[in-house]
């Protein structure tokens, strides 16, 4: 309980200027006199919070992830150290640091990495349209939801590597392919977060709603989509993983010319058993995760934020 | 268990993998092991995860092809594994589309290989590029190289995504069989017509620690291979019944067949061509050089053979 | 006869006039009603758990009449408001309204994703309106409800009664000639209720909407409505009715608003009793 | 609008056997009288809804899914007919049908169903323990939340075939391998889902939980499990879709002989170029996912029924 | 001084008795005080969108009072109570309370995934009371509220009435010493009002729990309350009160009742007209 960031009624609570300009405040006064299950780390929340500079939250943010990621290249050093495979097998964070170093600064890696997000971005766009339009009629059309709402798992659950015959088929060799099995891939995913999000919309504020004159899309823009954005969101969010599944399968597939790209890198490292360099793509990939991460949870942060659940 | 090794043994469900198959599947390897160790036969889809699988310990030994052979050998740096026999030779072609009819016509066409690298791979590019004709690793050139899938090749042919592929049995018949038309058996560009698509390779350590294992497992391939030739009818036969048991469904025999006679099963594991494979492979930039040097530990294979009376074979000249 | 109602056009009102007087009918049922109510039912549910809400009620409210309604907890008032207001389906004789009732609901239910201000102006902003009237009307009926200053802030940040404040602003932002308000004061003060009371009164006057008005408060019901319904409990039926005289504007703690409560009281008292609460 | 499913206010209320005993219902007067937007499908819907037997509501509720699958049939059909690809490549409905009819039967294809369930659903399973562990750890956990929070999504973007070494490193050819990939997959995906339902409570449940006496564990299991589950749900099921794919992918690095396993199948039938059966192992596949989804789609009405979000 | 809280023992009240009759203080501050806020703040919010909802304020409930809290909209009522109930960390002085205070929210709050019956079973069940015991406690705590017949519906089956009174049965079943309540019956008719009036002063009798009682209803404040406090807005501070000896039971309607309730509302007036609205 004592670190809870939710819900927990025990929040910092300063005395701001107002407070101060209407009493002094007690010096040291300000942790604690809340809940009975008060203590050690719940003080220091309290006490430490408050005015702080954007760049102190930053730091505050950023000790743990740096805390995590020395854990974590720690912890494989010693597995490296400790013999347990031979290091062409799994090689230490030294190593796949001067492979990457390798191949990070040429103009290859950098044009694979463009074309891989240019591919995932405008992929992941065309499937969320996809996903919100087949998403609201699903769960506002009740014909359709008969018809097909279960259609839409199901499709989900269908590996990228059996779609790649039908993407052949349509698209041949090319970009269309791989976008097509990244819509396959994501677009359901997209669609049952706007399905579950719709379903839950409190019913009253759609009777509001419509009290208030909002009819058809006017419903959906005003009242629904607000209402159903954090399932939304995580639709989105989950929708860019399979998104990114698909993607590097998919770049397995279609090899344009002169266009390197991640997926293709990472299958042919794999192909030749250059761990070194796998794991360092694999870096790469996650880090690439873990900044379009970043991106929803700033979003995520700021709806909770407006919205009071934090 | 009871004081008997395991001996783990990688394969794939594939024709050219006959030999372990027939092995396997006509107990002719349990039956050389004997009582000194208990075969645990083990497939594979791609070399990567069995080079993998060889490298942490997981098997002992494996039928592969040359690409993962040398990579095996180059990522551990000739600790880990050695080649101690062949197996197969040829077997693979360029089947292209009927209206190219020479290399010259290629120009332009979409090629497809099986991955980035391996044998065929580094085969198509390298004799492209003594045809005057260049390709690069992303695709481009003169002959645009698509590495792919071999089904999803099959089908992009079909589907008229591409023009043709440089590809192993049994996908080369099956190429034919949708129209294409072979436009060069890859045993005719090189000298004796042989060059290795499959062999076995072993962990270094299991060989020093059950030098017998290693023994009464040539002796099995040995008697395999034999069976192999003097009954290519039945072999064929417990090849697509024992491509079944592993994969689900078994190989159309009538496939088998067709793609039979372009492969050479052979003890010899073809020491030169590997050799010159990687060295192809080095001249068309998808290999750092490597010393290959000492890969081979034929000792043994030549002890059976000789046993045998047939003709030993020999590490190469390089 | 089947339902009918009137089209979106506020001016269609006359649809099917109807007997006068029907059942315990409306008490001036002369003028051509703005709301007719005839042999409405409502059940909510099915099978087992059915629950018979309103059984057969009758009620016509005059253009520009305030009617209020009382009645014990759970008697079916809220349910006969979102019937007229068109948000569920009666089982019904007829129902005749104009246009679009504007309906305060009786949990606040703000929008949590817009600020204060943006949750009034989101009827205008539905209707059309341009950005900088509809600023401006929120505005003003920010300022009517006192929460000019609270503009900016989010629903969350409110105290109960704040958002009952503006929940009110956002029904009036609608500006319809039926104004339907469930209980829309009882999360304030007396004081501020009084201030309300006097905002509420003038608009009426200026507007004359009709409007029906659930409350618990019988002195609140004399200070405003021209006339007092008393619903019974389930089902809920119209029970008894008063028509109040006394000039306006009225105070709720005028004796003649102290008496007409009474007399409420006592009706009311008697009808919950029958209930056995 | 005529069709909507849930927030619609607009909803059969037929006179029940308490109101036809108060008074007599008008003959053909139940459709009407509601929203100024009523119009003919909703008088319609309003008309035959009512007291029907369960028989009734699984026909009514099937009719829309039988003529969604012929339609898809008929165009499937009629897509061969035209000859846009040779029926090697695009074999229409009834071959497929055929060829479903030689494999289903045997001993084998059962045997690849069995495995594959079986493989499913203890990945999934423990997939599932993952996921809600880690989901409510990071969500509650400040510091947790700021060191791994991101990574969760991170690493739910790699894409299978990277983690295969690592499976075959830690748990050779074996089921486990088969197992970690699928966990590595679904995992994340729950944790999100769960993430994102904690961070939606609304907080006045919580704070009456608390209020109420509820602590620790208490409240997870009375107040925030409960509020949260919706989310969850929704989570699972995007998790059940990545296991799927994962354990595809899984299925086809280790193959266990005369254990047939459907990605398994997929792989050779792919192999072989055999569309035909190919098209008839994801029709299997297909309805894996729906009776899936069937499962997924009760508990989540049964939950909104529940809370009267219909 | 540092804030202290009794631990969970509610024997441990007697924390810091602190000086008596300090600033607006308690009137009956002889008694060692079941609730102690002593120049207690607290500010909503951070940098300029800051609100500061109490200031300084002080309050001692004895064991076993009835204090009713009145004051405008928004003056901070719901904060304090969620101070006193542990629910916000002020910026306190001294803010003692024993055990758990139960506290009955101004939104009814009600677990929708339960039934009405499991909602007043919950804080049993987190107690630890078995399963045919708190069955049978909800059995009487709905009873009580009269609402017996409704224990296996859904919140969402409840008119807004009925959900307050399952709110308020489920906040009972607490028992705790002390018991806040924040607007409890703002959605009841007079009626039922009444009849709840009746419950709560029976069960104050019995077990004499030391009472917070927000209302906006002075009659109200004055048929319950031992004393009568009086917030003012923004900062909140108590700026009256007054102890109503009448004898009880008191009635809503008696003229004692009325002339307490009529001087609160004379102070109520002032302080709001002092603030403009
Ligand atoms: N969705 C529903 N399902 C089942 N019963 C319902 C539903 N909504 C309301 N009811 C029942 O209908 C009756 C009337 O409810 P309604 O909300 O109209 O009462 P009310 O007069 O507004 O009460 P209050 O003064 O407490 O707000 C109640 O008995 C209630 O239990
Ligand atoms: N989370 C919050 N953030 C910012 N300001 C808040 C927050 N909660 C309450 N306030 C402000 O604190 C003040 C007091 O709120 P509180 O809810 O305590 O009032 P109240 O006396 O209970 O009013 P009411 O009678 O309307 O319920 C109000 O001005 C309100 O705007
Ligand atoms: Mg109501
Ligand atoms: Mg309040």
């Amino acid at each position: 309980m004592a670190t809870d960031t939710n819900h927990d009624g025990v929040r910092p609570s300063p005395v701001g200027p107002a407070a101060s300009a209407g009493r002094a405040a007690t010096p040291g006064g300000t942790a604690g006199g809340s809940g009975q299950e008060l203590s050690g780390l719940d003080a220091l929340e309290l006490a430490g919070a408050g005015r702080d500079r954007w760049w102190a939250r930053v730091g505050r943010g950023a000790w743990p992830k740096l805390l995590a990621l020395a854990l974590v290249l720690v912890g494989w050093q010693l597995v490296v150290w400790s013999g347990w495979k031979p290091d062409y097998l799994l090689p230490g964070p030294v190593a796949v640091a001067r492979g990457l170093a390798d191949i990070v600064p040429t103009a290859d890696f950098a044009s694979a990495v463009a074309t891989t997000m240019r591919r995932a971005v405008t992929g992941f766009a065309f499937a969320a349209v996809v996903g919100f339009v087949l998403g609201i009629l699903v769960a506002r059309i009740r014909v359709l939801r008969a018809a097909i709402g279960s259609m839409i798992t199901a499709l989900q659950t269908m590996p990228s590597i059996a779609w790649f015959p039908l993407a052949i088929l349509l698209y041949q060799l090319t970009e269309g392919a791989i976008e097509f099995v990244i819509v396959l891939g994501a677009a359901p995913a997209i669609a049952n977060g706007v399905i579950a999000g719709v379903d839950y919309v409190p019913p009253v504020l759609v009777r509001v709603g419509r009290n208030l004159g909002a009819r058809g899309v006017g419903l959906y823009r005003h009242v629904i989509a607000p209402a159903a954005l954090p399932s939304v969101l995580a639709g989105m969010k989950q929708g860019w993983a399979f998104a990114w599944h698909s993607l590097m399968a998919g770049e397995l597939l279609v090899t344009i010319a002169n266009r390197p790209a991640l997926g293709q890198l990472l299958g042919v490292y794999r192909d030749q058993s250059d761990s070194l360099h796998l794991i360092g793509i694999m870096l790469v990939v996650l880090a690439i995760g873990l900044m379009v991460d970043a991106g929803f949870g700033a979003v995520n942060g700021a709806i909770r934020r407006r919205r009071g659940m934090t | 268990t009871d004081g008997k090794t395991t001996l783990r043994l990688g394969y794939f469900p594939n024709v050219t993998h006959a030999v372990p198959l027939v092995g396997i599947g006509t107990g002719r390897y349990a039956k050389a092991l004997g009582s000194t160790a208990t075969l645990k036969p083990t497939s594979f889809n791609a070399g990567p995860d069995a080079v993998t699988a060889l490298l942490s310990g997981s098997i002992d030994a494996a039928y592969v092809g040359p690409n993962p052979t040398v990579n095996a050998w180059a990522q551990s740096h000739g600790s880990a594994v050695e080649v101690i026999a062949g197996a197969a030779s040829g077997g693979a072609a360029l089947v292209v589309d009927p209206k190219i009819k020479s290399w010259s016509e290629l120009t332009g066409a979409d090629i497809a290989t099986p991955q980035l690298g391996n044998t065929q791979d580094v085969s198509a590019r390298y004799f492209l590029k003594q045809h005057g004709l260049s390709t690069t690793k992303s695709g481009g050139g003169d002959v645009h190289i698509k590495p792919m899938a071999n089904g999803d090749a099959v089908t992009a042919y079909k589907s008229g995504a591409i023009d043709g592929a440089w590809i192993p049995e049994p996908y080369a018949s099956q190429l034919v069989g949708a129209g294409g038309h072979v436009l060069v058996d890859e045993r005719s560009l090189w000298p004796g017509g042989k060059f290795v698509v499959t062999d076995l390779l072993v962990r270094k350590d299991f060989a020093k620690a059950h030098p017998d294992v290693v023994t009464r497992l040539l002796r099995g391939q040995v008697q395999t291979v034999d069976y192999l030739k003097k009954e290519p009818a039945a072999a064929q036969q417990v090849v697509s019944e024992q491509i079944g048991t592993v994969s689900g469904k078994p190989l159309d025999p009538a496939l088998v067949k067709q793609a039979w006679p372009k492969i050479e099963f052979t003890n010899d594991p073809l020491a030169d061509t590997l050799v010159a494979g990687a060295r192809h492979a080095e001249s068309v930039d998808l290999l750092d050089p490597v010393d290959l040097k000492g890969i081979y530990q034929l000792d043994p294979l030549n002890k059976v053979l000789r046993a045998a009376g047939e003709p030993t074979v020999s590490a190469g000249t390089s | 006869m089947t339902a009918t109602r009137g089209t979106s056009a506020p001016d269609v009102r006359q649809t099917d006039p109807g007997p006068a007087g029907a059942g315990p009918g409306p008490a001036n049922g002369t003028a051509v009603p703005a709301v007719r109510i005839e042999a409405v039912s409502k059940v909510h549910g099915r099978g087992a758990g059915a629950v018979l809400a309103l059984d057969a009620i009758s009620l016509d409210v005059a253009p520009g009449e305030f009617v209020c309604v009382v009645g014990a907890s759970g008697c079916g008032k809220s349910t006969l408001l979102s019937l007229v207001a068109g948000l569920d389906a009666p089982t019904a004789r007829t129902l005749t309204v104009p246009g679009r009732p504007a309906l305060m609901f009786q949990e606040s239910a703000l929008y949590p994703w817009l600020t204060v201000a943006g949750n009034v102006e989101l009827p205008l902003r539905l209707a059309g309106v341009g950005r900088a009237e509809r600023r401006e009307r929120a505005r003003e009926l920010l300022a009517s409800v006192h929460l000019a200053e609270f503009a900016q802030r989010r629903p969350h940040q409110l105290s109960g009664g704040m958002r009952q404040r503006v929940a009110l602003a956002r029904t009036l932002a609608l500006d319809s000639p039926v104004l339907l308000m469930d209980e829309p004061f009882g999360a304030l003060d007396a004081m501020t209720r009084d201030l309300l009371h006097d905002e509420l009164e003038t608009l009426w006057r200026q507007r004359r909407p009709a409007v029906v008005f659930v409350t618990h408060n019988v002195r609140e019901a004399a200070r405003l409505g021209d006339r007092i319904v008393l619903l019974s409990s389930r089902p809920g039926r119209v029970v008894w009715q008063t028509t109040v005289d006394a000039p306006r504007p009225r105070r709720m703690d005028s004796p003649e608003t102290a008496a007409v409560a009474a007399e409420v009281t006592d009706r009311l008292r008697a009808e919950v009793r029958r209930h056995g609460h």
